[in-house]
């Protein structure tokens, strides 16, 4: 199994959730943060002087997959997500060694 | 004639229960739109406290109630509160101070300017904000109040009556918050449907609820006295909100779920409606007006976003189109046994009263939304209305006060 | 008699201030509850304010102050406000407006009402709060306050005070709610011993200071009149609230540490408990009034719990107990030194006054608990008046309401 | 004098809104800090309203008000409000009853100690808190009431105007703060230059907005009757505070941003600044009034900071800078034209009133700071004022309240 | 040393932060978020027709753990966090590299 | 690829925002998290006997960087969040498999 880390911007939380949901995935944990990339925040000018202001609000949406199933889901998530401007977002795939579902106990791939 | 310490006393408390509704209108917009604008609305309205609050004393009073010139403005006869003083004017309240009459009206004038932010939150610039809201207040705000409340004023000669801001306030604030928003366009998240649900709905609830206490200060003080007249004012107000909250909670529940946004939008609507009727009518009459206001702007909610319209917070539908539902409502219901410098309306045998009203409607209308226009367009050729996309997308919160609601870096 | 303005004046803005307690109980109560029932907690008072306020006028004022009946209930002279004009009743406040003496009661009928939703929060379904409502306030509020306040009325016959009520709303409320709550049975979290921390203590802070800024109008207020009376049931209302809210910070110090809930909780129960006494005593007299109710409310909240009821906000340890003490204080320190209106009390050599106070008191206690459990057996065969598992644990914002505090889809 | 019923309609509502400011107080605090200490900030000020409102009636009314002992202080013929009823008082407030003006002095009490602890948050121990507040509210407000506004009070009599707490209230209160800040040293995140944004700035403004509402019973009301004065009051308190809101916000957009805090912060300097002049002067000259104290204080809370010293929310900047404005102020342009009770000031040919100003600045400047570092001092040994480090780290709503504001256990 | 994430019901904290604690586990984290599982959320009667909500709160507990105390910890977790009823969460296991006390700077297994 | 996940004091963030831009690590992901490690919390006394605080609000900061910089970025952390007081965190180390620009739907190293 595979965890999808997704860092969108909150506005598109609808346009991935929708996407996801049209290929069958439909468990997805999503939390509150606040990010910056490469560029360092955004620039904008006051009184005279560039001031940076990194820390932008973000949604992390976490969805976790069989393996087989990353390929579309990541594509998915890219193609709802995609503004093609700056602050679009990262995504980060990491292996789960297992999942379990608590109300069953079920553990391993049923249990995603 | 001598101050009269009662009608004071009431005036100086209608006077500070206006004030407020400026803060509890920033908070019932700021709870509407998403976190990042969340202090850039707040601050729309915070900003005319200070900036409509001085140009009011400087001169927006005297052109608004100044000598009358021609039936359309005021002279310069009270410019920087001269002749403004601790004894009554001789036209205006006569039994309170003029100075208490002048701030009372400036605090109509400081939320007047508010309500219009409502339709260009989460793009507009805020130093266009700014100008756009001098030239408004100018060139809008004063000549129709002159008009309606002045001693002179042309509409007021004709007849129509508003008894606390149907048409001066919210027909005016409404129609040009719609001419506003077409002119500033859609937000860019409203044109990709991107989830713009309210950032913070008991902040709207908050808001709400003393815009509700603050009415009373609103329409039961434009009775410029205290007694019957106030009391009925205060009473229909009541009722009217009352009547428009629990319509508004049904509709709702009939559609979709009894919603707390639902009630509180119902109640405001109420309170719209009431306001250029609350003196001249029974105050059970005010049952009627408030079920039709909340069935005509709960559509007219409904409607606005299918044509495509970003007029954001909806202050055409509740305030332009409630103000209008409220100021023919008062030629249909008004009577002089309520109030003998009032009118008998339509159902009261002077169906006349009623063109008045419309004429009245209809001027405002034009009036605002064309000026507005003009304003609007005169602002975005000199330094541009709206932000760029990129501070846009940012949200205003940072890119325009260079501040964060919560714990500052974070969100 | 003709209006006096200065009464008025006075009357107007009491009215508008009970009015505002209504939206900061809202924020009281919805402080109290986890964030998911944060809405519709608000929702449940400002409903209130819609419902209760067309009630109201159509045929609760009548029914409370209409031409007595049996000194049960009043008659229908006053239905829809006929008859209620700008001139003083004839019997009630005869120096303000009639309407403004019916819309000021009906302030308080809104508010009684809302203060028995705390005992269900997070498991009623809305439409039977709805329902209860209505019913509650037409079965039960209408002949207590006939009773108590009417012309004719039994208990006010008897000569049982009850200066700004504390019998027909904090008591009938309190007791309300412990039947209702018993009926309802506890939240499925407070059986399971999940943890229930409130969700929001900064609101629950804000609630009360506007309550107790409003409690001036509901006690000071109750003077209907501005003057010494008035005057004196403030300074009592303050004395009370501050005593108390300094008592509850200190026991809680005590046992625990000085909790912000404590000093909070102490200041509402010392309102509570000076509402029926507060024109009738001495104000420096609210000292032990104000120390006795945090001692009694403090420990019946710490009790409670331990009982297995889960009312859930206190409402009967705090409204019920601090108002069954307040009633019980009357009755100890009236004074017609005070109020030549009232009575003395066993503290002024009068001792049969006590027996009126515990008659009044025992009446509405008995009356109030059985109506309401008659209701709500009632509405619970007709509707059924919890919602399901699933939607108490999704929480009611969004399994009533479709709503969600913050930021719409997400938390 | 016999009761006016109108003058005490005001009077009660005004008193009721000085209450209110308190509350308001604590939000507009409790959003400057971190979220950890929200609570807390809000209890040092609700723990005010609870042990202020006590000791006022008990024996603080009587030593700032009670006949006059030397110049210096009040007898005991008040204690415990004894001979305070409500008839009026022979020498205060002629037309209201007595134990209304006591309340209204109250809450004037309340909140000048609760205006303090903006010094000390994030750090001080509760119990220090409340041991300083007592000694403090003992002997610095009592005697400083009673010199500038007790019936023979040499302050009083030497000339000094202070209509409504410039010198009281604001300067006793700011400088203590500034004493108490540096007898408790600065904030551990303070000394390491942690990151330190207010924790939630739509609460500062709903403060702030609550406060301006508040302030006309602040000024209005200390005319102590309803009409022209209290007119002139009110005019000019809305006319300051709109400057200096507006030449906050110019200024903080010339070196930065057009920043919400810039605004209500400058609002609140506004509201300061008038206090002492409000019933003196030409509510016309609030404006270069507005405008002075927003510059002074503007650069004042930028140096602050650089001088090392953690006055943390800038009483001292504000209150005790902004008071001293306002005291010039008066001197500079008070009129009896205005105010025959005043007198005239230097603009008006009569340049030894600013002596009198600076004198009773210059004696409330010495003894606040002098009496506030010994009690400090006195507090620091018997219990220790600060916190322990953890305790710090961990903040003071759990340290010392065993509170979170949000959800319980979690943040 | 393995990372445990367990999306749990919010009432449900306190049970599982006891059993851990029972079995000495006393490190953790929580997180705010907002889930969905299998079965979109939750399905509410409005207006006539069925709406889901999807998004429900839930609460993140985070705990590392060394690798042989995986199995009694999920069972603690698993045990303490079910009601049986839809919604009582998932828990998903994953590989910590490395794990450093900032106060100390340790690092392995002694900073668990 | 690896992913640093530092639980930090919130009054540090700002320490170790710079302390990282100095080594040119801009990207990062901040979330509000509540925690507790060995300690138990912090005691406190109340009425007389000892009670815990456990959950103390911090913060949690999320570095992707290249195999190669995880030494320095990691010193980079323990050496600006640490006050060597007890509740100074803890930093978790775990292998990311990819990494995705949403953007530009690049992968990999380049991504990050
Ligand atoms: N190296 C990183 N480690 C952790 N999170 C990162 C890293 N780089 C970016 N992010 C997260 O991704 C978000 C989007 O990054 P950004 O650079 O703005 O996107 P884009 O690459 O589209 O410009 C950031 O707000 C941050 O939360
Ligand atoms: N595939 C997944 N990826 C990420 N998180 C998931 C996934 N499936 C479920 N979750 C998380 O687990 C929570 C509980 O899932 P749910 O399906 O409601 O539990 P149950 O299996 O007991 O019905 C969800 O709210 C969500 O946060
Ligand atoms: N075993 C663990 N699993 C998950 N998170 C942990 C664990 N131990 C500690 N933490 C996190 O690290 C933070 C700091 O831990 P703490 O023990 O207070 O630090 P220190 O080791 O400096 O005393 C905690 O608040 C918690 O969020």
């Amino acid at each position: 199994m595979k965890k999808i880390e997704a860092i969108i911007r909150e506005e598109k939380l609808d346009h991935v959730k929708r996407s996801l949901e049209d290929l069958g995935y439909f468990g997805m944990t999503i939390t509150e943060v606040s990010g910056r990339g490469k560029q360092k925040g955004i620039a904008l000018k006051w009184g005279g002087k560039e001031n940076r202001v990194d820390f932008l609000p973000k949604l992390k949406v976490e969805v976790v997959v069989m393996d087989d199933d990353l390929p579309p889901a990541l594509n998915a998530i890219i193609k709802s997500a995609r503004t093609g401007e700056i602050g679009d977002g990262k995504i980060f795939v990491t292996s789960i060694e297992d999942a379990i579902r608590i109300r069953t106990g079920d553990n391993g791939n049923s249990a995603v | 004639m001598p101050v009269n310490s009662a009608d004071t006393a009431w005036m100086l408390i209608s006077t500070a229960m206006v004030l407020l509704m400026t803060p509890a209108l920033a908070f019932f917009y700021g709870g509407l739109v998403r976190r990042k604008n969340f202090l850039s609305t707040i601050m729309m309205s915070f900003a005319c406290l200070g900036l409509i609050g001085v140009l009011w004393v400087v001169y927006g009073y005297t052109l608004a109630f100044g000598k009358d010139i021609g039936g359309v403005i005021g002279g310069f006869n009270f410019f920087g509160l001269i002749n403004v003083g601790q004894t009554p004017s001789a036209v205006y309240a006569p039994t309170v101070p003029h100075m208490l009459f002048m701030a009372y009206q400036g605090m109509f004038a400081i939320i007047t300017v508010a309500l219009i932010t409502g339709a260009v939150v989460e793009r507009i610039k805020f130093s266009a904000l700014m100008l756009f809201s001098v030239l408004w207040f100018t060139l809008v705000y004063t000549p129709v109040a002159h008009w309606v409340w002045g001693a002179g004023g042309w509409l007021a000669k004709l007849g129509a009556l508003d008894f606390a801001g149907g048409t001066v306030v919210h027909i005016a604030a409404g129609v040009s918050a719609l001419s506003l928003a077409l002119l500033l366009g859609p937000r860019r998240s409203f044109l990709q449907k991107d989830s713009m649900e309210p950032g913070n709905i008991p902040m709207v609830a908050l808001g709400a609820g003393i815009l509700w206490f603050g009415w009373f200060g609103f329409n039961g003080g434009s009775a410029l006295s205290s007694g019957g007249l106030a009391s009925n004012a205060f009473v229909a107000t009541q009722i009217s909100a009352a009547s428009a909250a629990l319509t508004w909670m049904i509709i709702s529940w009939i559609y979709r779920r009894p919603s707390l946004l639902g009630v509180v939008t119902g109640a405001v609507a109420g309170l719209v409606a009431i306001t250029p009727a609350a003196g001249y009518i029974q105050p059970i009459m005010a049952i009627p007006i408030g079920i039709g206001v909340s069935l005509l702007c709960y559509f007219m909610m409904i409607l606005r976003p299918k044509t495509g319209i970003d007029e954001s917070l909806d202050v055409w539908a509740v305030h332009g189109m409630g103000g209008t539902w409220g100021a023919i409502a008062t030629g249909l219901f008004c009577s002089v046994a309520v109030n003998p410098a009032g009118k008998n309306g339509l159902f009261y045998g002077n169906p006349i009263q009623l063109v008045w009203q419309l004429v009245g409607i209809a001027t405002v209308w034009v009036f605002a939304f064309g000026m507005t226009w003009l304003i609007g367009k005169f602002v975005d050729k000199v330094i541009g209305l709206r932000v760029s996309p990129e501070e846009e997308s940012v949200g205003l919160d940072i890119s325009q006060h260079g501040e964060r609601a919560y714990g500052g870096q974070l969100r």
